[in-house]
């Protein structure tokens, strides 16, 4: 066994301290400090993504000759932590942490080409088209349609909790291609290259929060050519798999549940605890903290081993574990948030929230995010493969550990 | 012992139910949020003529002398009906508040106005987070000539912005003293906003306020707003408890009918087992508010009940409303079904008046 | 709503109270406080019933013509709560508590007439057979078996977790009698008049913490007169229904649930904190125990309710509901006691824990309990209907409230 | 990064496994709990012929020198076997406070034979419950002519009653000291018992005991002292961490075979999800207990890290050990499984040198 964070790391670790500290401008840095959500404020996030892109650090986890940094993964980690640290807006994952990984592992040449630098240069934004009004859990019973039509294929159907397609200019989409086999057949990934195509259109739905994050978009008719197809045709489903491995496997989530844990340290050294002391010196709040704090300690812990090629992430429950705890985890970080800031969370400000807003908000920024961010976090063990889902998966593994 | 309602009570709580199914369902209930008000006039006139709006008050002031229990029964599909008017603020605080004042006097005069429906009053007392216990209170009132000067900020402030008179809590001389104020003194700034759950509330800052000899509601108020706030607490838990049985009938609706791998999802044993404990949840929590109402109407309840109310309700209708989110998957994630929308009300009822921490860590304290 | 304590029953209680300040004996006394288990020590529980049989008070529940006492539920609630605070033995339930109240409601005359003075005057000890090594949750599974034979059965099989089956001399058992239907039909539900038929052995079991409660009873040919049989043949399923209303069915467990938190209140005004102060100033503390506190109040309040009449008692599902709440509640009860007296649980004191030893025990009558109470209490959520079971049919209720 | 046993570990465990497996399965492991010594001299001799006993010591005190990652690596089998032999009470504990003192001291020279297995050492710390903490030591040293005297209580000594030396923690001059004693010294009262878990340990009354001047190991000892206990923490937890690791294979294996309602129980979805949350636990304890290692072998660990160790190692191990007697239903109730023994080791685990709610508590308040 060995930690390694030799001197030639604390170099890495001032030169990407330097840039975080500099590189952003006033308006990404609120849109990370009003980050109630995985998805940050869209114009935002994607400045910000150009920046980095222009550092060269767009894409740390891709391969280096697909733009990737080629760092360790102690230098990832430090990454993900400095990041974290400053409250800056984490890059929407559907490019760079979806089906970007996905194109560099299975994709065409061509399609590679075309869409991999859009990617990484943060100049396309791609909706991720999965879930089906009837098909949430049991993503497999999908019903969109596409059939075959000369060099295309003609959709019919709709999509749900499409995140942020109201802002997106591509798409990839699980659409059915075959109804005759078992379900999980007869399904076919498929690429997207314009969101305007005849047919198409996108309704935002209002979350709990007031805010449109999730989408829904019809097909009527909707004609795409089958180059955007990736893999075979009805063979979607072993596509959706491998993506999957990207979308719930780790890297360095735990910084950001440190940093939740940190920011509600703040704030507990002025909120009065209702006992006479600040909350920061309330017994009764630093043992849930320290619970907490414990928790949340012991999955960073996890991660690092996983990192490290620990065979702990060779179990084949490995990216459900990691799902389930990170997303409990947050859940609970924003839970204890609301508890500490108390009725100050009540007020609904919509409009503080914005980036530029005008509007002075009536608290703390820890005031203004608490409740937004706890109820936009409900969503993490319903989305992605619900947790009742990642359990059922776990339960299959038990007693084969290493 | 009896724990159940009176016919009387029963033919109370089944006309408010009737008048919200027929007027007040959730589309036009979203309709009247949205709304630049917030809030209905022709409801709260509606509730005047149906005599909501007297029945807290004593039959000597103009009320129906309504039990704690009369309340419950309505407060419950009040809450379940995500009621936006500020039957809470006006008539359960800022108006109980008035009736501790003596006949004659200016207060008195806006409570008669509060019980015909022609004004709103609120109940300015927390100045934010963790001051739900009376001896925080800092807002203070010093004697200026013949009146008062009043200085200080309230925060939350319950239907604070559309009152038309203001009791403020205040320290005077050290004791907690009311004051009837109106908004429109010089001095007093409102910031009015809306509420998560859909009510309409403010923060006042008062700043060296002029108030007349004759505003004063009652100084050494504190064994009387300590009575105030514990019938407020008993509406907002009811309200809550309300919340939580209209969960847990949709969610199980919802489970029975939802598919998902061809079969409804309540038949996973891991829904049902949720479903299972929401059930219990909403069982001790009703049971809960039923006993306590059964004791603050006998003059029973101590600090403790009153306590263990607060702290269940918010605690249990916390977790009942996560699972009825977890439960409805993405649907329950959206503001169109009622479900994320009685959640919120779940927690603003929590959160107000000291949550279930504070509420169930005070439990410990005493004895 | 009312809250009825009127004077009739301060005065009442203050019988209650004159009675067993002074009836029960030191040994008692003793076992009440080294009571780790719903089943308290054998020779000195019965003792106790036969006292209580004398003053007329061993069956309050019990019509009054088959020696109950007439009481009002307020009554009944009063007698409970003053027993509890004074630490006495509950009275063994297999008896009064189970098989009297069936007989009286579906037994012969002539079974009425041979067993219910027994049970009443605490002479006989029943055991309870029904669960067997392959039949535990689903319990219609059971495969002991008994075939007529003249006028007797003869019964092959065995029964396990039999309660206190080495002190018994009677017991009511289940056995399958027809195995051509569905598993619920062909059982049949059964008196023994003795334990000691040639062929049926005892095994007591030791538990988990040490004690002989529980046993396995074999049956090798054993014949038992069929006068025994309760209900008709094959008919026994109904039967074991109509007992369990009153196993799981409530009455007053809240003050037990209250002693419990009171006794931990009270070692807490003595044991530190780890922080400086006792655990009784501990804010810490007094969270916690306001937290369970709270729950059990709002359990009482349930029960309250259920016996004065409210529909929450007509709830198909109150049965479970109640056990589900009680069990859990007992299990944290113990849990916060294991925890309050900390490393002081750890000693192992079987002896010291026998009514009349001559051992001093190493700590307070608390740190003496804590751990055995604490085990004990984990098959509380296991048996009668594991609480599994009992959320599978709450589940069922769901949505029909009142 | 790298947080996998070296091969030269990893041999190391296979042949402890190995050995217990052979020498110490349940029934045998049971017959030593349960005989008068409660534990069995011959394991032990077993144990220093493979060198067990040297390991966590310097080799220039005639020790192997072993990482914690060494300890560790023997730990969980120790735990995953229900070792009642002396191993932390001598090695980690006792012995390891004998090795503060110098070379030529009495104590070096009972180090010795703690090493060969000629002695038994103990430390004699905590006073009962809620005293973790150093700061609340009160057995007191004064001195007394040339050497001192001593005096307290000193309580769940693992160990005490079998011990050839004692090593008393008590305060000299305001400070921790550590002192060599002798058990069978006047004023000395030893009370020895069995523990919940199958190991013996005794509660030590010190009644103005005369002991000389070179007993003293160490004076001003505290950082020291602190050092000895988290090791010793480490391999509690690495224990624990065994003790989960046996509880979630056998409730797994119990879970896939044993049927109820005709099919295995493991297919009820609420045992699948119970058995997910056991292994989440198992994998969130062993990852701490792996990573906490490598900071304690680098000279990294801060007293927060040891805290969260030993929370988490507690509150998990606690939880899993529950959750698979539950599975188990009946026959986990009985003396008869490992599984009761097993969830046992880790409460006491968890009870001994500080629960989970004192290190948990611990974390928040180190900022």
């Amino acid at each position: 066994m060995n930690i390694d964070f030799g001197s030639e790391l604390e170099t890495f670790r001032a030169e990407v301290c330097a840039f975080l500290d500099t590189a952003p401008t006033p308006a990404i840095r609120e849109a990370g400090r009003k980050l109630t959500s995985v998805f940050a404020q869209f114009d935002q996030v994607m400045e910000w993504h150009r920046i980095l892109y222009h550092q060269g650090w767009s894409a740390p986890h891709w391969p280096k000759e697909h733009g990737g940094t080629g760092w360790s993964v102690e230098q990832k980690y430090i990454f993900a932590e400095e990041y974290r640290k400053r409250d800056l807006p984490p890059l929407l994952p559907q490019g760079v942490g979806m089906v970007g990984p996905l194109l560099i592992d299975i994709g065409t040449e061509e399609q590679k080409a075309k869409y991999l630098p859009g990617i990484l240069k943060g100049e396309d934004f791609w909706a991720q088209g999965y879930s089906e009004p009837n098909s949430g859990s049991d993503l497999a019973s999908l019903q969109c349609r596409a059939v075959a039509d000369g060099d295309d294929y003609i959709i019919n159907g709709s999509k749900i909790w499409t995140t942020y397609a109201h802002h997106a200019n591509r798409m990839f989409m699980l659409v059915r291609t075959d109804s005759s086999g078992k379900k999980q057949q007869g399904i076919t990934f498929l690429l997207l290259d314009r969101m305007d195509y005849p047919g198409m259109t996108v309704r935002p739905i209002i979350g709990l929060d007031g805010f449109p994050e999730q989408c829904e978009v019809f097909f009527e008719d909707v004609r795409v050519p089958q180059s955007g197809r990736v893999g075979a045709e009805n063979d979607g489903w072993s596509v959706a798999k491998h993506l999957l491995k990207h979308e719930r496997g780790g890297g360095a989530q735990s910084p950001t549940l440190k940093r939740g844990l940190e920011r509600i340290r703040e704030a507990a050294q002025t909120t009065p605890s209702g006992f006479g002391t600040m909350l920061a010196e309330d017994p009764v709040f630093q043992r849930d903290i320290g619970e907490l704090e414990a928790d949340i300690a012991s999955f960073e812990h996890f991660e690092k081993l996983a990192v490290s090629g620990h065979p702990v992430a060779a179990d084949p429950a490995y990216p459900s574990i990691n799902k389930t705890m990170n997303s409990e985890l947050t859940q609970r970080v924003t839970v204890m948030l609301t508890q500490a800031v108390g009725n100050e969370a009540l007020p609904l400000q919509l409009e503080a929230l914005r980036v530029g807003a005008n509007v002075e908000p009536l608290g703390s920024d820890l005031d203004l995010i608490a409740m937004p961010w706890y109820l936009n976090s409900r969503a993490t063990t319903i989305y992605a493969g619900s947790n009742e889902v990642q359990r059922d998966l776990i339960a299959r593994t038990v007693g084969r550990e290493g | 012992m009896d724990f159940t309602f009176s016919d009387e009570q029963q033919m109370l709580r089944d006309s408010v139910s009737a008048f919200l199914l027929k007027n007040y369902d959730f589309d036009r209930r979203n309709a009247i949020v949205r709304s630049d008000a917030g809030w209905s006039r022709e409801v709260w006139q509606q509730f005047a003529k149906l005599g909501l709006l007297a029945l807290p008050f004593a039959e000597d002031r103009g009320g129906l002398g309504g039990s704690m229990a009369d309340l419950v029964a309505i407060a419950e599909p009040f809450g379940a009906h995500l009621l936006a008017e500020h039957y809470t603020a006006s008539a359960m605080l800022g108006g109980a508040a008035l009736a501790l004042a003596g006949d004659g006097s200016p207060a008195a005069g806006w409570l008669d106005k509060v019980i015909t429906g022609e004004a709103i009053a609120a109940l300015a007392y927390e100045e934010g987070p963790g001051t739900p216990d009376p001896s925080l209170i800092q807002a203070v009132v010093e004697r200026q000539g013949s009146g008062f000067s009043l200085s200080g900020e309230k925060r939350m402030v319950l239907g604070g912005g559309d009152a038309d008179v203001l009791v403020v809590v205040a320290r005077l001389e050290g004791a907690l003293a009311l004051f009837a104020v109106e908004p429109a003194v010089q001095g007093i700034t409102i910031r009015p906003y809306a509420t998560i759950d859909g009510r309409r509330a403010a923060n006042i800052a008062f700043d060296t306020v002029a108030i007349p000899a004759e505003a004063l509601i009652l100084a050494d108020a504190g064994d009387a707003l300590r009575g105030v706030l514990d019938r407020a607490i008993l509406a907002l838990c009811a309200e809550s408890v309300g919340a939580m049985g209209a969960l847990l009938r949709q969610t199980a609706e919802y489970a029975a009918t939802r598919k998902q791998f061809g079969v409804p999802i309540a038949t996973f044993q891991a829904v049902a087992h949720r479903l299972a404990d929401m059930k219990i949840a909403y069982t001790k929590a009703r049971a809960t508010l039923l006993y306590t109402t059964a004791l603050i109407d006998t003059g029973r309840a101590t600090p403790k009940d009153i306590a263990i109310l607060k702290g269940q309700t918010g605690k249990l209708g916390r977790a009942l409303g996560e699972a009825a989110i977890q439960t409805h998957g993405g649907v329950g994630m959206t503001d169109e079904l009622s479900v994320s929308h009685l959640h919120k009300r779940i927690l603003a009822n929590d959160a107000l008046l000291g949550n279930a921490e504070y509420h169930l860590r005070k439990v410990g304290v005493l004895a």
